[in-house]
């Protein structure tokens, strides 16, 4: 596999960029695996007004570029890449982006739902919700989220 | 011999706690694993004493690295605590 | 969940405007499930040079309308999305899009796989494979792949 | 009484063994399922023969709906014959 492309930053992403970088130019690709994650407008039935995410600058890509080999020791995947955002979003805008591609649809598919769990259970960010009434809080750890990454041990 | 200091760094409610992002502690025996750094560090202060209160919601890592309240610490090794990672 | 956009049609896709036909102005979506497939220059350790797709117009939408109606009936989906090309397609091009948002990553990425496993078994699709010597053949049903969908019966 | 005729699709290589992509044919008792409906097409004529020599590799839709050999057929239905499909 090609070096793993990793960005944690503040920037929108270009999905249609994205995938373009993987596959523009070579005939060998037969499947990508796309998962792009979303702020929602709601909370555990609260309405939010916005997101902060904080990162560990140097750690989370770190982690990042690691959990992207791991994937590729996995499975037989051409490319690979993951990029999250880090600062205030707004509901309704993108978060986090998961590109896998392989030769064939399962490993693209599967490498997809392993990097995405990982991301949302593994990696060094920390989410804080604010909400309509000025109130703001860190998100704690959900259980589910870590069942759903403890499927892949 | 001066060693050097360990490099300590703290996110979400840990910092907001703390009061501070950062700060660099002075290498000694009793802070030598992150056990005895957050021992250490608990009875620092007011903010230190609240971020530390409820250890089992505060996690580390050395050399960015996620670590064990067991890991050994060396002269010079940045540390980090935060809470369980939420991302995405 | 919305009415299902379902094509098929010899034109190449936009994915990025098919993700934000399925997304802009809403803030409920956390989850884009994506999966897009790629004609390979190589099928079996042959190299070809183009590929045919032939289609039965009236029932393979029909029957795209039909599948994009289970998986909504099987996982909470926003919105569904279902794009497969047909006639003359070259190593390289996108062939097939899918696309399944949730307000969760779950049952996006579910829903997704489950498409497209279906869409490479169960569609009224045929698929013939022109090689490099001037040869051409239809390419005869996988074991592998009728194995995949039947996982999700 | 005139019944409506049967039309007939092909797909992929039984379009190309029949030579032709669509045809009717006359209801009448002999073709009233579609294993019926095969046999009588496969006297019909040489290219007809070639297509379906291979029963197994035959699948039908009757009306744009996947049917079995046992499928009834009714005047003015649609059928097509074509190999298992190989989508994507």
């Amino acid at each position: 596999m090609a070096e793993p492309r990793i960005v944690v930053a503040p920037a929108a992403f270009d999905v249609a960029g994205e995938i373009a970088r993987l596959t523009e130019g070579r005939q060998d690709v037969g499947g990508i695996g796309c998962f792009i994650g979303t702020v929602r407008a709601e909370s555990q039935g609260r309405a939010i007004v916005a997101m902060t995410l904080e990162h560990y600058p140097g750690m989370t890509e770190a982690a990042l570029a690691g959990i992207a080999a791991e994937a590729s020791a996995r499975w037989p995947l051409l490319g690979c890449t993951l990029i999250h955002r880090v600062g205030r979003l707004l509901p309704g805008e993108a978060i986090v982006l998961v590109l896998a591609t392989s030769a064939h649809r399962q490993a693209a598919l599967d490498a997809t739902g392993f990097l995405i769990d990982w991301l949302k259970t593994g990696a060094p960010f920390w989410k804080k919700e604010h909400f309509a009434d000025g109130d703001a809080i860190w998100v704690e750890a959900r259980e589910t989220d870590a069942a759903q990454a403890a499927r892949w041990r | 011999m001066s060693e050097q200091p360990l490099r300590i760094l703290y996110f979400a409610w840990l910092r907001e706690r703390v009061g501070r992002a950062e700060e660099t502690i002075a290498f000694a025996p009793e802070v030598a694993s992150v056990a005895g750094l957050l021992a250490h560090l608990r009875a620092r202060g007011e903010g230190h004493a609240r971020a530390f209160a409820a250890t089992a919601q505060v996690r580390a890592a050395v050399n960015q690295v996620f670590a064990s309240p067991e890991t050994a610490l060396h002269p010079g090794d940045e540390v980090a605590f935060f809470p369980p990672v939420t991302g995405g």
